[in-house]
């Protein structure tokens, strides 16, 4: 069973490679059969694949299938190899699952659109084949191809509708921003290539460990270097402001690239190369303070959004700190826990609000929405569970678990502590108060006058509930495959995770102190609820009256902005850069270039004087070069 | 007497590059050709009086190869001087740069 | 070489020399007046008619390019001929390979109308 | 085992152009013209396989049918066949005989294979001498065009000179080594301890102008771009591809037998005229608006790239030379196939500014272009890029690091014109709807069906060249 790995990326390549050749001569329903068929099937394989690594799984934890090698010289031997074990089994496994139920609801989502139904599958079909090459690449140069890959088709599907100019920008703002971690991930590629000899993930893993001394400076160098690949990719500190304006692609585009999947490939690259931040111990720690410092900062940034997109871009944002805090502390099987539990509740959050803007006629914001709550019910209640999911709703959701799992080793692990676990708790408040700030806008008070307009509202059709109703209840069982030591230990989840990932340790593990803790964040969710009840509900307008005070409406406006950080690097970066460029236009290096330019253009045109079409002339050409040759042969 | 056979060919060789490079006529220059061609036949026929048989066979092989490439050279001339009403070389240079 | 052919070769050398002498002398001496009468080429006292050379049909030249490929043969078939009794019955086989190669391009060129005058 | 039997596909390639001119003489058919000739080219292929592994030995002195023969045996004629395919339409909208071209065109191929095959100086020249003869006809295909007679005689007259020059050399080198067959050479040149005679030097030097100029090196390269640009499409392809790849074929396996590259000062000049073909090549393309031309001068450059790898000449050198030379013949017959199919009666697709918006009007074609150039700057995931890969590192292998370094430096002038021409299909579409080139003329379906082939193979030996790659070295093996 194992050896039919090499389809599950394969069947959305050919998905994408059909839709573009002969796409646009297809009709609609069957573009549909071969985007979503496509990854489909690769769902089943994966499903296949995955319970008979889990049967009987091979010899040492993982399965590598090569199946050719590129070019194989003076040891650089770059293969098409995939790498099988329990880490990247549970990414693709979240990436086909998720992805096949995102791409069925696109099915009717992008029915509404003109144009571009089957550009649009061949764009995600490409994406989920390059992610999955990402995720299952033997050596960091296929990796590095599918890393791009899903930049490509990021950079597509956030232009997709590119006739808006603005869209166009985000789609450029989230390639060139992006670009910026991918330039650090390349330096680490050479940097590791050169240091080790190899490109091979395992072997360079191996040696590695043989020859980087603990805490040495190449081991920080390279570990650094690829943190600034993952922050780039997975819109941590200091590289997050492409995510919001990424929220221009269409919904389930949001859903599966920018909260789902591609954004956790920095999670991934962190957790594949562990061995490498095991050795950094500082870098490890930077890892968990920027998960910590990311999920402060995007959580403030949430409470105060009027997008609906917006606010679940930063609550991405915020939860995919959640999962560096616990890479951080080593908590490796927390970070790829919450992963999972996140893709399912993030993706059905993102299709609810699609489904809600979809019946709005693409009204995205949330004060001109409400009431929602009775003209939608099915979609409320998937919403609902959605929500309850992120914010951590105590027991009943999947959320909790993992979440709260992440706070208590902040505190727990021999690298975290009270400060980090404190940020951890802290957001976690945050949390429930803007998801439930977004939940009462939307579905609950009076409706609007938009809504009345709009009304009756029907409620989306299959292609769209199935996979609400699918993620929803995952969102709320997937939770019980790992349960706390308080509540009966049961470590499915981290116990499969430790065949490819080293195992967590804590150190003050005491029942008691574990308890405490689940309270206090159990607490903090149900509190954070309570408060947004208090403020949007229970005294309307109070809101308002805060908002209005002189202090609040400057922080209202630094958050808004998400800490005003497009403006900081607009001054830092963006101005500077066009100041140096616009003072330097006629500088020194450009003279060089220009005269390179010159020089071989003027070469050109000399050079051409001599093909003056004039047999006798070719001749004598011929005859001087016949006589230097022989000459030079005799004299040499 | 091998130096003084290759000393002859060589000048007849020289000779026929030489018209190749100065004349204009297309079929002179095609003769020039066909005398270098003769030069290296007759350098062939005296090496193989010491080395072999092998270089007279190869005389043999360079004559109809210079007769094929006569004929078909002829053929395209006869086509330019249909089409130029010349075959003065330095007219044709619609190709150039 | 033997001495004895040495006046001949001086002989040869000295008659040469004379000729070239006398033509090139009276070359550089004589005055040149040149008028269009006198530039034009002799022809009998007779005002001469047209080009002096004689254009003959382009049917000539495809002659001349069978003529070249075709007398070209016998080149390989008289060393052929003379040692035929050594070569034997596979040297007859080449021989026949290259006759009939060589019918099959005359072949061509007849049904092409290369042999015909009109 | 017959000894004849594997002389059979050499046999049948020479058929070809017999029968085919039977044929001519008693019924003239287009289309029965290019059947034939592409059955002649396709039975030696399926020959091939019968005789690949049967080691075959000298038969006659004049030739040796071994593996690497056959590789390029089977290379050529397939390049062949492709060629075929594009004369058919090419030819189909010009006026007068059409047949004739299927003889010469085989008739060359025929030459090629002798040439790859031959293990003698005769069969080398009269290898040489009948593909040349047949491409000064072939060259002046069309003699009521002009610039087509110009290149026919321009091709003539050098072609014909140089190949005094290479005859003059091969003379030399028998008055100085007694034998005119590859393998006694190895043996003579073993048992010589001694300096190298000027006889035999000056005799390599004249053997690289005749194979410089077949090659068109610098500064045997000025008939080229003349040439190309004269030449009828098709032919024009034939001359970058098989033309270029039998001799190329030739220079190995005599620089293998004949002591070619063991003398320093041999090696040093090619690295010199490598050199010179790369710049020179690159910088004349430059700013070049015929694409014919560009190509003829890309070819420059190109063959100044392969150069290096021959110099590298180790087992290494060759199998990159091999690899190379099939990653641009696709390439190569891919770009004249695309100018072939895009030109219609009234206008041939040659300039650059027809190609102007292609890409709007004629998507598919423009990106199967836009490959192709990639291929041929070196742009990874692309035949070129890997073939380019294999020459650096045969040249690194060898130490020959300053012709990697300027190799390398001249590729970067390359990528220049490459993806002008590469914009230029995106840029949008001239306003004036009269442009000359409307490029709206349909594929046929062979054309088509070559064209995807050749789009697929480029990407499929950029990906995964591991099989041609093991081909090439089984078919190398056999040269030692």
């Amino acid at each position: 069973m194992l050896e039919l790995l090499w389809l599950i990326p394969a069947f959305p390549l050919a998905g994408f490679v059909a839709l573009t050749l002969v796409g646009s001569r297809l009709s609609r329903p069957e573009v549909a059969y071969v985007g979503a068929g496509s990854v489909g099937l690769s769902a089943v394989v994966t499903l296949l694949v995955g319970l008979s690594f889990m049967a009987a799984p091979p010899a040492g934890g993982s399965f590598v299938q090569t199946l050719w090698v590129w070019v194989d010289v003076a040891g650089f031997r770059p293969a098409f190899a995939f790498h099988l074990d329990a880490l990247s089994l549970t990414m693709i496994f979240v990436v086909t699952f998720v992805g096949f139920l995102i791409h069925l609801y696109s099915v009717e989502y992008m029915m509404e659109e003109e144009e571009g139904y089957s550009r649009f599958f061949a764009y995600m079909n490409l994406f989920v084949c390059a992610m999955l090459t990402l995720l299952l690449a033997d050596n960091l140069m296929l990796l590095l191809l599918g890393w791009e890959g899903v930049g490509l088709c990021s950079y597509l599907l956030i232009g997709f509708f590119y006739k808006d100019e603005a869209n166009s920008q985000a789609a450029s703002k989230a390639f060139i921003v992006t670009r910026v971690g991918d330039t650090a991930m390349l330096m680490a590629l050479f940097l590791l290539f050169a240091e080790l000899g190899t490109l091979d993930i395992q072997a360079l893993l191996e040696r590695a460990g043989q020859q980087f001394q603990p805490g040495s400076g190449m081991a920080t160098a390279v570990a650094l270097l690829l943190l600034g690949g993952a922050v780039g990719k997975s819109a941590q500190l200091p590289l997050q402001t492409w995510l919001p304006d990424a929220m221009a692609g269409p919904t389930p585009v949001s859903a599966l690239i920018h909260a789902a999947t591609m954004v956790t490939a920095g999670v991934y690259l962190i957790a594949r190369t562990h061995v490498l931040f095991t050795l950094a111990p500082a870098v490890l720690t930077l890892v968990a303070v920027i998960g910590t410092l990311t999920l402060l900062m995007a959580g403030f940034a949430a409470l105060v959004q009027s997008d609906i997109k917006r606010v679940l871009a930063y609550s991405t944002i915020s939860q995919i700190g959640y999962m560096f805090l616990a890479l951080g502390v080593g908590a490796w099987s927390a970070a790829l826990f919450h992963f999972m539990i996140h893709a399912f509740f993030k993706a059905l959050l993102f299709l609810g609000a699609g489904a809600v803007i979809m019946s709005l006629h693409h009204e995205q914001d949330m004060y001109r929405m409400g009431g929602l709550r009775r003209q939608m019910p099915f979609t409320f209640w998937c919403f609902l569970i959605g929500s309850g999911a992120l914010a951590a709703v105590p027991v009943v959701t999947a959320g909790f678990y993992s979440k709260d799992l992440i706070i208590w080793n902040a505190y727990n692990s021999e690298i975290g502590g009270v400060w980090l676990w404190a940020g951890a708790l802290a957001g976690a408040l945050l949390t429930s108060v803007y998801t439930f700030r977004m939940v009462f806008l939307t579905f609950y008070r009076e409706a609007t006058e938009w809504v009345r307009h709009l009304m009756p509202i029907h409620e989306p059709g299959p292609c769209v509930r199935i996979p609400l109703g699918v993620l929803a209840v995952l969102s709320v069982a997937a939770g019980v495959i790992e349960l706390p030591h308080t509540m009966g230990s049961l470590t499915l989840f981290s116990g499969f995770l430790n065949t490819a990932l080293p195992e967590y340790h804590g150190v003050h593990a005491s029942y008691g102190t574990e308890l405490l803790f689940e309270l206090l964040a159990a607490a903090a969710s149900l509190g954070g609820i309570w408060l947004v009840w208090t403020l949007v509900m229970a005294s309307p307008g109070s809101m308002e009256r805060i908002a209005a005070q002189p202090w609040a409406r400057g922080l209202e406006r630094l958050w808004f902005s998400g800490w005003g950080f497009d403006a900081l690097y607009d001054a830092l970066f963006v101005k500077p850069w066009l100041w140096c460029a616009k003072v330097n236009k006629d500088d020194f290096i450009d003279f060089f270039y220009r005269a390179v330019a010159f020089i071989t253009e003027t070469l050109h045109f000399v050079a051409s004087m001599t093909q003056t079409g004039a047999v006798r002339w070719y001749a004598t050409g011929i005859a001087v070069g016949a006589v230097v040759t022989v000459g030079l042969v005799i004299i040499l | 007497m091998l130096t003084e056979a290759l000393t002859t060919s060589a000048l007849l060789f020289v000779i026929g590059t030489f018209g190749v490079l100065v004349r204009r006529n297309a079929i002179i220059m095609f003769l020039c050709i066909e005398l270098q061609l003769n030069a290296v036949n007759l350098a062939l026929v005296a090496f193989s009086r010491y080395v072999g048989v092998e270089g007279q066979v190869f005389v043999f092989f360079v004559m109809t190869v210079a007769a094929a490439e006569a004929a078909v050279g002829l053929a395209i001339i006869i086509s330019i001087f249909r089409h130029y009403r010349t075959v003065n070389v330095d007219n044709f240079n619609l190709l150039k740069w | 070489m033997s001495d004895a052919y040495l006046p001949i070769l001086l002989i040869f050398g000295v008659s040469a020399l004379n000729a070239v002498f006398m033509v090139a002398l009276s070359h550089i001496l004589n005055p040149r007046r040149p008028t269009p009468q006198k530039a034009m080429p002799y022809e009998s006292g007779m005002i001469p008619l047209g080009d002096t050379r004689a254009r003959f049909s382009v049917k000539f030249y495809l002659v001349a390019i069978s003529f070249i490929v075709f007398d070209l043969e016998a080149v390989f078939l008289i060393p052929w001929a003379v040692e035929m009794r050594a070569l034997g019955w596979s040297g007859f086989v080449a021989a026949s390979i290259f006759v009939a190669v060589l019918t099959a391009g005359l072949v061509y060129e007849w049904k092409k109308g290369g042999l015909d005058w009109d | 085992m017959n000894p004849f039997s594997a002389l059979t596909p050499i046999v049948l390639l020479g058929l070809t152009p017999l029968v085919l001119m039977l044929v001519i003489s008693f019924h003239r058919s287009h289309r029965l013209a290019v059947v034939i000739s592409l059955v002649g080219m396709a039975l030696p292929l399926a020959l091939l396989a019968g005789t690949a592994t049967s080691a075959a030995p000298p038969l006659a002195p004049l030739l040796i049918i071994d593996g690497y023969a056959l590789f390029y045996i089977g290379l050529l004629s397939t390049a062949t066949m492709v060629v075929v395919v594009l004369s058919y339409g090419f030819l189909e909208r010009v006026p007068g005989n059409r047949e004739e071209f299927y003889l010469l065109l085989t008739l060359a191929t025929f030459g090629c294979a002798v040439l790859t095959a031959s293990n003698h100086f005769i069969s080398f020249f009269l290898g040489l001498e009948i593909l040349s003869v047949s491409l000064y006809g072939l060259v002046a295909y069309l003699r009521t065009t002009r610039t087509a007679l110009e290149s026919g005689i321009k091709y003539l007259i050098l072609a014909a000179a140089s190949a005094a020059f290479l005859l003059f050399g091969m003379a030399l080198i028998y008055a100085d080594l007694g034998t005119m067959d590859f393998t006694a050479m190895t043996s003579v040149l073993a048992a010589k301890t001694r300096e190298p005679s000027v006889l035999l030097l000056g005799g390599f030097g004249m053997v690289i102008i005749g194979a410089g100029f077949k090659l068109a090196v610098v500064p045997f390269h000025m008939w080229a771009p003349d040439v190309y640009q004269g030449a009828p499409t098709p032919v024009t392809a034939y001359l970058t591809t098989v033309s270029k790849g039998a001799m190329v074929a030739l220079l190995l396996r005599y620089g293998q037998y004949g002591g070619l590259l063991d003398y320093d000062s041999v090696a040093s000049v090619l690295a010199v005229i490598a050199v010179l073909s790369m710049f020179l090549g690159n910088l004349l393309a430059l700013l070049q608006d015929n694409l014919k031309r560009l190509l003829a001068y890309s070819s420059i450059a190109h063959l100044g790239y392969l150069l290096v790898a021959v110099i590298a000449a180790s087992r290494e050198g060759s199998h990159a030379v091999t690899f190379y030379l099939v990653a641009y013949f696709i390439t190569s017959l891919g770009i004249f196939g695309i100018i072939t199919a895009l030109s219609d009666e009234r206008k041939e697709a040659d300039e650059i500014s027809d190609y102007r918006g292609l890409f709007w009007r004629r998507p598919w074609v423009s990106g199967a272009l836009s490959l192709m150039l990639f291929s041929l700057a070196g742009i990874p995931l692309t035949a070129g890029f890997v073939g380019k890969f294999y020459v650096l590192t045969a040249g690194v292998l060898s130490d020959l690091w300053a012709l990697v370094i300027l190799l390398v430096v001249s590729s970067v002038i390359g990528l220049y014109y490459y993806l002008r021409i590469i914009i230029t299909m995106y840029l949008s579409a001239p306003e004036d709807p009269s442009s000359p080139l409307s490029a709206t003329r349909r594929f046929s379906l062979p054309e088509g069906l070559v064209l995807a082939g050749l789009t697929v193979l480029l990407i499929w030996f950029g990906i995964y060249p591991a099989p041609l790659l093991s081909a090439i070295q089984a078919a190398v093996g056999s040269l030692a």
